[in-house]
């Protein structure tokens, strides 16, 4: 039983969240895909921050700015730390995973592609991994393919390879876990695939580091890009994790102050990374939160236990789904991170969502910011279940069984 | 289901939607307009004859949730052999019905009057995440009728 | 007497770190233009946030998203209102003013400036409002030019209107508030010069709005941008003001979800401002910390009666500086926001800042990253007394009484 | 001033500070480097003569802080006549000093003893933040001895 290995009950009570209710039923927040809660830890956090040490950061010679730098480095520490990346100097904190995407495409991307290039994204990308490769190839005149899925929703590797031996492709750039159908893509091996014809690969990892470790020096791939916000910790912040030896020949993407080494109006020499790609004040209380959320993930006892407990409940919500006939689950990964999105025959998924928001059941509706997955299912919005380490099984009882009721009301007759 | 939710999707609203009416173009359009919610993906193509002034006919096809269906469905039932002055005003009727929580009783039974079955749809005010839903046929209607044409 | 009118002692009990202490003395806050502490209220709202209102904005149809999306949107209003701006779609959120620079000039900049052209900024810039500028120039071909202080440290107004009249000028990007001198500069009547000659005008506000009012109608500017960890609001949260018929023609600057209408492989289609500007999951705890950080400024009396308290501030620091004969005052402009930096004969900055500190003092030392403008002074780092709505006329007798004990004791003989 | 600080500002440092030692350039200068710390502008110029590895003068310009300022010029003084060798352990010795809080007792004399004055900076280590300022000289000498020559 899971239950005996992770203490769940425990657990929710760090989450001041999960004792309101909706509507007077008890919150039941299934939509830890768009955003997770959190932990005492983490609110505490930034608390103290604002109350005690709030001061600037890397400047000020006072003892104020020296703490908070110091603990705000040690955030950055305990983040490689977590993804077991070689060196902090290798993260750099952003808003999210959309602006780590962003730097990337506008740093290295600019730096990289040529007329004539190949982009490589796959059909089951997030909107934050298309456009801005999107955006690329019209600067540069580069072309962008896309990576096909299999009939089972999970990246349709010959192809993949076909592609890389028939085009130039610079850089592939590949969602970790899909925020749609949950499909736990093989980066390890598409990195193989990709150096071995050298291309670069960005791995979008939104979905996938609340759900299960991840390590960079076992994934070799060239960058990493995370939301802080989508692993228990807070809004306004996240980070990628690149490669050194690109970092350091990379132009820099925003530009002000911290970022810079001497300035005149002729010319300005840049910081080394991780600096030369934070400017201006950052996210402090953000970086410490995140910091706290890591420390919460691993006092519960890390993300192997996290992954342990969520694999069961995935295993129950869906044997339990399967036994309802006008529901369609989309996709059949081989492998599924703690989500998955469905349709209702008969009955539309914003519909579905009012109804079950009704009863205190957050879950989302819609395209998922996915629309050419969407289009690839010929689908325009779905009905999405996304679960976190507090949900219980107790929780997709209830969900399971509003659904129905949704149906029964809602449907045809 | 509980009160609020039964008063949301109500017999009419669901019927509406299962089996909405006017679904469809024109044989003779003279005016049309595509309304998309990039939020949910609800998309209503609105067709119209125009005809002095006055709306002949009112088809619609897209696809959405029920509100949206139900909404313009009921729409296009109501609008048929309207004068555009009318019609303007229902969209008035309708837009405060959904948005104006301030409205005196006096005015809320007006609009309700006016607005005859479509009325149904003033539930949708307690769930404000949906008044686009609701309101996505009738943006279409303003821009077909007054904005633009074929 | 200003603690009459302004019930400071009242005041200071809302920010908890002013009760805290440095080396056993009690803390004396003097670096607010690096950053602002923050009000209960502030930290509250946070709390309040994560506690029991977490949810994703803009999407999501439960009632949990929608209330953090009105909660989001008031917050635009309400900055549209404390800056009279004619409409809330003119702010987009940024993470500070820094990122909101580059943005214009990614965006707006990328889009107006062609070869040839000539882009002003003023010798009193901080980094953030010259570096993205030189950038756009390099990728332009444009040409930046300085415009001049008078020997007082104000703007050179005879010079910027000989440039205007002389170059091709496209955009000028101006300090509102200089953050080294203090410096207030006139700015509806630069951007009427500018308009004259049909440039643009930037306007970098973030020292100029903690310490009074600002009025986009009243200054016209084009963009005005601010951070919010400057006005007692949190970090990595802050927004640009644009005017409506430049921001509605202008292209994104991040992208991915969120800013798009539709996604396909082939072609996006972009929201309407601010959702175009806003790509990816903002910093909500941010956005509803500032919009509380405002409430709080409207509460305690508004920036007219702040300014006054300031201004009395700043003339009681002036004066007693002015009787340390080794401490010199940067420039001496017109108008200064309560702000000022200074060198003291034979001690170096970094020396007395680590000294003041020791007694509880935070000042900066520094080229506070407006290494131009302290070239201009044949100075590399200069002490800088910043002044906040909660400080004392009692702290600064001891913040001077130690500057003097500094002096002695540090000093030549 | 309290104890710690005064501990700082010792009348050494204070006074080497004020009067650098060695503060020009070497006449038959064989190696050189610019340090430069970019948060405070303290910029320090090393130029020394090396000869059969051996420092036969050290000289420096530049501006900045006491801590920075004395540091040079102590280091400076202490290089002179010293092998590459000895400049390597005290280098060594000096980041240790300044930067190491788990030094046992016996490490830390041997470390003092051979810094002689220059254990004074010791001082630094309570000010993490001016540490850079102590060391900044220190790496100007380690790049233009062992990484880089005129
Ligand atoms: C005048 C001025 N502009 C811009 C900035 C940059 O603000 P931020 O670091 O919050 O982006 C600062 C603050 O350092 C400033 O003083
Ligand atoms: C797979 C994936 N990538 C990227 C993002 C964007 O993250 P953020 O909005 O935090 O920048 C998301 C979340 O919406 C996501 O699910």
């Amino acid at each position: 039983m899971y239950t005996q290995t992770f203490p769940v009950d425990v657990i929710r009570r760090d989450f001041p969240i999960l004792a309101t209710k909706v509507n007077a039923h008890p919150i039941i927040y299934f939509d830890n895909a768009a955003t997770t809660q959190k932990p005492l830890a983490v609110i505490e956090s930034i608390n103290t921050y604002y109350r005690y040490h709030n001061a600037p950061v890397h400047r000020g010679v006072y003892k104020l700015a020296a703490n908070v730098t110091e603990l705000y480095e040690k955030a950055r520490q305990h983040i490689a730390q977590f993804i077991n990346a070689p060196s902090a100097d290798q993260i750099i904190f952003t808003r999210g995973a959309t602006e780590a995407i962003n730097l990337i495409a506008n740093s290295f991307g600019q730096q990289q592609i040529a007329k004539g290039d190949i982009i490589l994204v796959s059909m089951m990308e997030h909107h934050s991994n298309i456009v801005p490769w999107q955006q690329l190839c019209q600067r540069k005149g580069a072309i962008l393919k896309v990576i096909p899925l299999t009939e089972a929703g999970d990246i349709d590797l010959q192809a993949y390879r076909s592609l890389l031996e028939e085009y130039p492709v610079k850089i592939v750039a590949i969602i970790h876990v899909s925020n749609v159908l949950g499909a736990v893509n093989p980066i390890a091996q598409m990195t193989q695939l990709a150096h071995q014809h050298h291309a670069s690969i960005v791995v979008d990892g939104a979905q996938a580091i609340s759900h299960m470790s991840v390590d960079m020096q076992a994934l070799d791939c060239d960058f990493y890009v995370c939301s802080g916000h989508k692993i228990y910790g807070p809004t306004g912040i996240g980070f990628l994790y690149g490669k050194a030896a690109l970092l350091n020949v990379m132009p820099p993407y925003q530009t002000g102050g911290a970022m810079i080494e001497t300035v005149t109006f002729e010319q300005t020499r840049y910081a080394a990374p991780p600096q030369r790609f934070e400017a201006g004040t950052p996210n402090i209380a953000g970086v410490l939160g995140l910091d706290a959320a890591l420390s919460y993930l691993e006092r519960i006892g890390g993300m192997p236990s996290i992954e342990a407990h969520e694999k069961a409940l995935l295993t129950y919500l869906y044997q339990k789904l399967q036994d309802l006939p006008s529901v369609q689950i989309i996709g059949a990964p081989a492998y599924r991170a703690a989500l998955l999105s469905l349709t209702v025959h008969g009955v539309h998924p914003h519909d579905l969502a009012t109804f079950l928001d009704h009863y205190g059941i957050t879950a989302r509706a819609g395209h998922h910011c996915a629309m050419p997955l969407l289009r690839h299912y010929q689908q325009v919005a779905l009905l999405r279940f996304s679960l976190g380490l507090y949900n219980t099984r107790q929780e997709i009882d209830s969900v399971v069984k509003r659904l129905q009721q949704a149906v029964e009301e809602l449907g045809h007759g | 289901m509980d009160e609020t939710l039964q008063e949301l999707y109500q017999d009419l609203i669901l019927d509406h939607a299962r089996n909405p009416r006017n679904f469809g173009y024109c044989q003779h359009q003279t005016h049309t307009f595509e309304a998309y919610n990039p939020l949910c993906g609800d998309r209503i193509v609105l067709s119209l004859q125009i005809r002095h002034d006055q709306i002949e006919q009112a088809y619609f096809t897209g696809e959405g949730c029920a509100i949206c269906m139900a909404s313009v469905s009921l729409m296009t039932e109501k609008i048929t052999q309207q004068s555009l002055d009318e019609v303007e005003q229902l969209f008035e009727d309708f837009i405060n019905l959904l948005t104006d929580a301030s409205l005196t009783n006096k005015a809320l039974q007006d609009c309700e009057q006016r607005l005859g079955k479509l009325a149904v749809l003033r539930a949708v005010q307690a769930f404000p995440m949906r008044v686009k839903c609701a309101t996505l046929g009738w943006h279409a209607l303003k821009k077909s009728c007054f904005e633009k044409s074929v």
